[in-house]
């Protein structure tokens, strides 16, 4: 218990270190969220400096830091200057998408590794290892976003829809064809942002099954004639969970940061164009919100992971 | 006039290493490429001038549903505070102004004022004008506009807690107007001092509904009221739609207005259409795609390429592509003429000396291959520039040709500026010293680094070392307007109004957008004396032939001392679906919709 | 579940005749294989207990591996093999091997440490082991189990435990509870006492001789230790370098052999009895001088020749099996000359 | 067995890399000349076979012009062939400490031979995707390295000393990750010199790319080595007391090969591609030097791009590499002892 509270607490140190961090490297870069109305015609020098001011950003960094920390004491996350919105205003409607369809691909993506990687590595060498070889070299080589509008260019030739969340009579609909125009809506993004992880998983899954075919006792167990689902599930798995569930920690990080280029390139309605917004424009505490929220996914897959770790291995217990 | 890249999308790329990537920004405001405008190409001209003609033939149907994308969220829906381009794009669709921009004249004429009259005033210096407004003319919650309704609007801009953008249109010579009712349907407007052309200080002045603003303001709170989360039932406004429902991130839909005040030639209510959606697509590609796919009915500021690719597949996909012209947006490159002072920069101030020798910068003007940009950077749909002033603002252009692309001449202006060459065919100044330059732009714009890519390799031609440096678009801003690191800097201008005197700010040598020279009183040169002098003049003079000859004074001696070399300014490309009707778009934003009212769809495509 | 060799087509049949078994592994470095097992060729009878005697690397593993289908992926072998009096066809695969192993034969690894799995309750692995050959349900697996722990000496409560809370000779047994559990008609046990304390090893091999006896089961038994074979095995191949070099009853072939190595190997090790009582430093007091050769560098003839103490010009060849007495050995001098005194 | 194959696929990628360090040599124009008529050209193939269907030894090339019917489009003019040549003079240039003469292959005629068509400017895309490969393999595979050691010597420690070094390096790792990295690069570039060289900026992307990258290895180490930690005989291995080094390096530092070889050959082209964040900040290479992340990334770029398929072949090539870096991690880790 006093262990968790340790955790919680280093947590806690983490996101204040992380903002201040955060701060600094803002102050480092050049300019600031006014910087671009410059050469906007219809903002005067005046105007710019008026503005400055009513935000606050002339004012010394740790003075713009104590402002932040009592925005986000008092529940609004931050302000973003460019919508003149407390920042949890902007998140709550997005966050909901975005966790939706990086938990949808997340899903995806570990099945298809621990099939594609399990398999491949069952039968090392073999026509469908060889060509998860190629695959994942061609997914490497391919970014991201070009794969998004790949995933477009495919909807186009299908019925599916080309991007958004719902359809635009989506309001009229009934229950059941609700549901099914959600779920026509997650195929493609939830595919492309699955394949963009994807060949970090599969190589992963891969070298630790392929490492747990090796251990001695897995060898002893295909000696006493275990073998197929029961040798993988019961043996080889757990033999090969160590550095796949600290990859699922990792990974679980990536719930927000993953999809952030993945949806402005398909019009999902997540937190991704708002961040990237924010990043360009230097709107900073939307940005904050934005990674001290990664940080802290990422901050709690490693602490489900090192529980995981734990739980699974009965040497620890004692 | 100013600037032009303040409205940016975002198409970002992998974000890998735990870093996030890259923002490509779009030059997307352009002006006017009005259907008489002498275009480059005469064919493309003669095409945009058709449109508007053609679709009076067809009986509009009424209903139906648009559907639009745009680049960016709204930030708020508050007319006073609004700034971005996705903002004032949907702004245009619910707001009305007293006066507006006729794109096809170029002028200014009355939107929602029923007349706009000067006063004749007895020997008063200050301008008096009188505006009349419309009678039982409803808000699109029902609620009766009048007199009021424009002095609370008046009143709001001008209040500095507002921090509205339109706070300076409102000002002459740092007075604020004066605006005065005379009844609940009659205002009266004093101006400080005269003014060229005073309906522009009107122009997209939204008009505020006071019964439901008025407490915000009190209580100090208008610049925040109106944000993106604020119920369509409390929204309000004099323009032909209102918004029905938002979805952050995803789409907005506004519905019409049952309260708009035009009517059509057969006394039809306007707008045709019963809703539009818009949808929120960050990414240009895949607005393309869905254009493409016909999800979105019409595209503007679609891409070169895109462009093209979808003129193959136009008469398949159904789509009408148009090629307006050159838009208002011009591409130039400028030097660092900046006062460095004392600063330890001894090398940057070595270079300044090349800078301010104008043999130099027409060397410059002369080795670039304005149409190799035209043609390898926009695909051909950009139009050279001898001048800030493209074709596409035809009732401002004067005809200056770009200046020849010949090495010869180049050479020979070096050569006269006291340039030579080595052995080895390297440049070298007067001191000896080889020429070593840079280019900075912003790697958010793909075409400008493109372009700064062909300019390196026709400067290479003279003998000059040039290095392209892409920098981010904050960094490369901080550069030009604040440090002033940098040595020739590739941008674009070109956002604002058609009025010479909306170019004040770039041209004056105190204007906060004269880029090369930035925070000078009193201008250095002769020729820069006389620009001032020019500006200044054109702004009072009320004469329109008086006003244009001023300001082609001003072009030509921009041509002739090439302060900055202005490169080329692209067209503004947009499309549309076959089954929208109405269809006649301008360079101006918002280029298609500038006439939403009169859109239609065709229940079947013809 | 159908075994893919009867469990009983023919009682005079042996459980396990080989002949003519090659391993070899692509090498590393060199260009040619690594010949590791060369022309091995045995026959274990119904309840007959066979053991492999040899030094290590002499390829004893790779031939349990062998006939167990057990060899990695990289490794070549050839091989003539009948169990239970039934070929194994020479292009068998996994899926067929699968069904024999843990059913037909039973398998005994070398360090019990390494043999079960640290994350799985060991009941549960014996389980695995009846899961896999009987379409019995958990629960009859499980008295089943019981029941083999029962037999094993070992408590009940031990089903729940993890290895790692076991003793070395827990685990053993458990790993013997898991050859066992199928009641296979032949048990290959790979040196599976090593890492045990002499008293549990003598624990371990009584266990196993009874259990065989009692059910009939051969065993074919690996080991370097000629003490360990002595207590558990009816007959005895010697292997150095992939090669037999002597076989015979456990009895004579360690009271009198034949092949010089033999002799060497069984000189090093101090007299059975005493070495019970004896410290350990005392063990190894002598060594034979010289060292086995690369599997990659082997010479053509007796394998031997290079440590060999009597070379003769013929020892060039390759040996062929000479009988003597109940045995054979495989050395051109067998018989002609006696080496120094027997044990 | 896996070393014989390792060999191989080592020489192969050596063979690559040498391929692309002799890029001035092999690629038949300079990477940065434009032909502003051959914008977008296609690849011209080398034929055997001419228009009027006769077979020639020495392969050939028809120069490309304009379709008069569609400006858009080239043809081949077919009525001149242009033999290809090796060893073909060349203006000098400087590669490494030699001057260069020759080029490997070419057309001896001016009209040039683009095997995998042109860009934008009319520059050869096979030669730029050289120069490109040259800069971002080697900056691929150092940067790629230099994170694996640095995550390397991260794990362990934290493994080694454990408790404060232990949650503190793990915080680190999360900070890392998830810091806006970006906003340091945009500040780190107005300090720097407003144009660099190639030399500096290669050396620069090495060094953020390969310190930003160790994030992910140092965890994946950590969670190895604390496994590995707690197996039985490295158990007894301490309890016969084996030191701690001897430990480590005999016995748990060989279990983390897999894990960093597998990261190392996903870090390579993540690093490939990273290269073209920081180009976007002004730190990578710019106009006219090619990386294969920049050209690559056009394709996101502009629409027209994609349509334009020869415009795919740097992320063939790039493909390629990271396949051959792959083939090469496997081969590695088939260590099963015989």
């Amino acid at each position: 218990m006093s262990r968790l509270v340790g955790r919680l607490a280093q947590g806690a140190l983490l996101l204040v270190v992380l903002s201040m961090l955060v701060f600094v490297f803002a102050e480092l870069a050049p300019g600031d969220f006014f910087t671009g109305a410059v050469l906007d015609p219809r903002m005067s020098e005046e105007l710019i400096e008026t503005l400055r001011l009513q935000y606050g950003l002339e004012q010394p960094l740790h003075i713009r830091y104590l402002r932040w920390a009592s925005s986000v004491a008092r529940g609004e996350g931050g302000f973003s200057i460019a919508y003149r919105r407390p920042v949890v205003d902007l998140f709550l409607p997005r966050a909901a998408h975005t966790l939706m369809l990086a938990g949808a691909s997340m899903l995806l993506a570990w099945i298809i590794a621990l099939v594609l990687g399990i398999a491949g590595a069952y039968r090392a060498g073999g026509w469908l290892d060889r060509s998860t070889l190629i695959a994942v070299a061609a997914l490497l080589a391919i970014p991201e976003l070009l794969l998004a509008l790949l995933g477009i260019l495919v909807a186009v030739n299908t019925r599916l829809p080309l991007g958004g969340a719902t359809s635009l009579d989506y309001a009229s609909l009934s229950l059941g064809a609700r549901l099914i125009d959600r779920i026509e809506h997650l195929v493609i993004p939830v595919t492309v942002l699955a394949l963009t992880s994807l060949p970090v998983l599969v190589r992963h899954v891969r070298t630790s099954v392929l490492e747990a075919l090796d251990a001695p006792f897995v060898r002893a167990a295909r000696g006493h004639g275990i073998s197929g689902r029961r040798l993988m599930l019961a043996y080889v798995l757990p033999a090969a969970a160590n550095p796949l569930i600290t990859l699922f920690g990792i990974s679980f990080g990536g719930l927000l940061s993953g999809s952030l280029v993945i949806e402005g390139a398909m019009g999902w309605p997540g937190l991704g164009p708002l961040v990237l917004e924010s990043m360009t424009n230097q709107d900073l505490h939307v940005l904050l919100a934005g990674i001290l929220g990664v940080c802290a996914f990422l901050w709690v897959g490693n602490l489900i992971a090192d529980g995981l770790l734990v739980l699974i291995d009965p040497r620890s217990g004692d | 006039m100013k600037d032009s890249d303040n409205c940016f999308r975002m198409a970002a790329r992998s974000a890998r290493v735990g870093c996030l990537l890259s923002v490509a920004w779009i030059c997307l405001f352009g002006c006017s490429p009005s259907p008489e405008a002498p275009s480059a190409d005469s064919k493309v001209a003669a095409a945009s001038s058709s449109p508007g003609a053609t679709e009076t033939y067809e009986e509009p149907e009424v209903g139906g549903r648009l559907v639009v994308a745009l680049t960016s969220e709204p930030r708020t829906f508050n007319p006073a505070t609004g700034v971005s381009q996705a903002t004032l794009i949907l702004l245009s669709l619910t707001h009305r102004g007293l006066m507006a921009l006729d794109p096809m004249s170029q002028e200014i004429r009355p939107s929602l004022a029923v007349s706009w009259t000067a006063v004749p005033t007895d020997g008063e210096d200050f301008p008096l004008y009188r505006i009349d407004l419309p009678r039982d003319l409803k808000f699109s919650d029902g609620e009766p506009f009048d007199a009021d309704d424009v002095l609370f609007t008046i009143e709001a801009i001008l209040d500095e807690r507002v921090g509205s953008p339109q706070l300076q249109t409102l000002m002459v010579d740092d007075e604020p107007i004066s605006v005065t009712a005379i009844d609940s349907h009659t205002v009266q407007v004093r101006l400080p001092s005269p003014v060229a052309d005073p309906g522009m200080l009107f122009e997209s002045l939204y008009i505020l509904p006071e019964h439901l603003l008025r407490d915000d303001f009190e209580r100090g709170e208008l610049a925040s009221a109106w944000g993106t989360e604020t119920s369509p039932s409390e929204l309000a406004g004099l323009g032909p739609f209102r918004l029905a429902s938002y979805r952050p991130g995803e789409r907005i839909v506004l519905e019409r207005n049952p309260h708009y005040f035009q009517r059509d030639d057969q006394d039809r209510a306007l707008p045709y259409l019963d809703e539009i959606v818009v949808l929120l697509l960050t990414d240009m590609q895949s607005s393309l795609l869905r254009f493409e796919a016909g999800e979105v009915d019409v595209l503007s500021n679609v891409p070169v390429d895109g462009f093209q690719r979808l003129q193959v597949v136009a008469e398949e996909r159904g789509l009408q592509m148009r090629d307006l012209g050159a838009g208002a947006a011009y591409e130039f490159l400028f030097f660092n003429l900046n006062d460095l002072g004392t600063e330890s920069r001894s090398e940057l101030i070595a270079k300044q000396s090349w800078f301010r020798s104008l043999g130099f910068r027409k060397a410059i003007s002369h080795a670039v291959d304005r149409q190799g940009i035209v043609d390898l950077v926009y695909n051909g749909k950009a139009t050279s520039l001898g001048t800030h002033v493209s074709p596409g603002k035809s009732r401002w252009f004067v005809d200056i040709e770009p200046p020849e692309t010949s090495l010869t001449q180049a050479k020979e202006h070096l050569a006269r500026a006291g340039f030579r060459w080595s052995e080895k065919g390297r440049l070298l100044d007067s001191g000896g010293a080889e020429v070593k330059l840079s280019i900075a732009t912003n790697s958010s714009n793909p075409r400008r680094v493109q372009t700064a890519t062909l300019i390196q390799e026709d400067l290479s031609k003279l003998g000059m070392e040039v290095q392209v440096v892409s920098l981010e678009f904050g960094a490369l801003l901080d550069r030009v307007t604040n440090s002033f690191d940098y040595e020739i800097a590739l941008l674009g201008l070109g956002r604002g109004g058609v009025d010479p005197s909306s170019d004040l700010n770039v041209w004056h040598s105190s204007g906060s957008n004269h880029l090369w020279h930035l925070g000078v009183d009193c201008p250095t040169t002769e020729w820069e004396r006389r620009i001032d002098e020019l500006m200044e003049l054109q702004k009072s003079e009320l004469d329109f032939a008086k006003r244009k000859e001023l300001y082609g004074e001003v072009q030509r001696l921009v041509f002739e001392n090439q302060p900055v070399v202005t490169l080329v300014a692209p067209n503004v490309l947009v499309g549309a679906n076959k089954r929208i009707g109405n269809f006649s778009p301008t360079i101006f934003e918002p280029t298609i919709l500038w006439n939403v009212e009169r859109l239609y769809r065709r229940s079947d495509r013809p | 579940m159908t075994k893919p060799i009867d469990s009983n087509p023919d009682p005079k049949s042996p459980v396990l005749r080989l002949d003519r078994l090659e391993v070899r592994y692509p090498s590393r470095t060199a260009e040619s294989d690594a010949v590791v097992v060369d022309g091995l060729g045995c026959e274990i009878a119904r309840g007959q207990a066979v053991g492999v005697l040899g030094e290590s690397g002499s390829g004893k593993t790779s031939l349990a591996l062998a006939v167990t289908g057990l060899l990695p992926s990289e490794a070549r072998c050839s091989m003539e093999l009948e169990i239970l009096g039934r070929p194994v066809p020479a292009a068998a695969d996994e899926r067929f091997w699968r069904r024999l192993r843990g059913d037909t034969i039973g398998m005994v690894f070398q360090q019990p440490s390494l043999a079960l799995h640290p994350m799985r309750r060991v009941g549960l692995q014996v389980a695995d082991v009846l899961l896999s050959h009987r379409p019995w349900s958990a629960r009859s697996c499980r008295r089943k189990v019981m029941e083999l722990l029962d037999e094993l000496d070992l408590e009940s409560d031990i089903f729940q435990a993890f290895p790692h809370q076991l003793s070395g000779g827990q685990r053993q047994r458990i790993v013997l509870a898991q050859a066992l559990a199928c009641e296979p008609s032949l048990l290959v046990a790979d040196e599976p006492t090593t890492a045990l304390d002499r008293k549990t090893e003598i624990q371990v091999l009584e266990l196993v001789r009874r259990l065989s006896r009692e059910r009939q089961m051969a065993l074919l038994w690996i080991s370097h230790d000629p003490g360990v074979l002595a207590e558990i095995t009816d007959r005895i191949y010697v292997m150095y370098a992939g090669r037999w070099m002597e076989e015979g009853p456990t009895e004579s072939l360690l009271a009198e052999p034949n092949h010089p190595y033999t002799k060497l190997l069984l000189d090093c090790l101090p007299r059975r009895k005493a070495l019970r009582s004896e410290p350990l430093d005392r063990r190894r007091l002598t060594v034979i001088p010289g060292m086995a050769p690369p599997a990659s560098e082997l010479p053509s003839g007796c394998r031997f020749v290079d440590r060999c103490p009597v070379v003769t010009e013929s020892c060039g060849e390759k040996p062929s099996p000479v009988p003597m007495g109940q045995g054979r050995t495989w050395c051109v001098r067998a018989g002609s000359t006696r080496l120094g005194s027997g044990p | 067995m896996g070393t014989k194959v390792a060999r191989k696929w080592l020489w192969w990628i050596l063979a690559i890399h040498l391929v692309v360090l002799a890029a001035e040599l092999v690629a038949p124009h300079d990477f940065a000349r434009q032909v502003r008529t051959l914008s977008f050209a296609p690849p011209t193939p080398p034929r055997w076979i001419d228009a009027e269907g006769r077979f020639h030894w020495r392969p050939f090339v028809y120069a490309l012009q304009r379709d008069p019917r569609n400006p858009r489009e080239f043809i081949d003019t077919t009525n001149e062939r242009h033999p290809i040549r090796f060893w073909v003079p060349s203006e000098p240039r400087q590669m490494g400490p030699m001057v260069l003469k020759y080029r490997l292959f070419g057309t001896s005629s001016p009209t040039g031979i683009h095997l995998l068509g042109t860009d934008r400017y009319g520059r050869d895309m096979f030669s730029r995707i050289l120069y490109g490969a040259r800069l971002s393999l080697f900056a691929g595979a150092l940067a790629g390295t230099l994170a694996v050691v640095l995550g390397l010597i991260a794990g362990t420690l934290c493994v080694t000393w454990g408790g404060w070094v232990d949650a503190f390096l793990m915080r680190m790792v999360e900070l890392t990750i998830s810091l806006p990295w970006l906003y340091l690069l945009i500040g780190v570039r107005a300090f720097l010199p407003l144009s660099m060289d190639p030399v500096p900026v290669f050396v620069l992307t090495i060094a953020l790319v390969g310190t930003l990258g160790w994030a992910v290895p140092a965890r994946l180490v950590r969670g190895v080595l604390k496994t590995a930690r707690e197996q039985d005989y490295v158990q007894a291995a301490r309890g016969f007391g084996a030191s701690e080094a001897h430990l480590l390096f005999k016995h748990l530092l060989p279990q983390t090969r897999d894990t960093l070889l597998t990261q190392w050959a996903l870090l390579v082209p993540k690093c490939v591609m990273a290269e073209v964040t920081l180009s976007f900040f002004g730190l990578g290479v710019q106009e006219p030097f090619p990386s294969l992340g920049s050209l690559i990334s056009v394709l996101t770029e502009a629409h027209g791009a994609m349509t334009r398929v020869w415009m795919f072949w740097p992320a063939v090539a790039l493909g390629l590499a990271i396949l051959s870096y792959h083939l090469l991690a496997e081969a590695l880790q088939q260590h099963r002892d015989v």
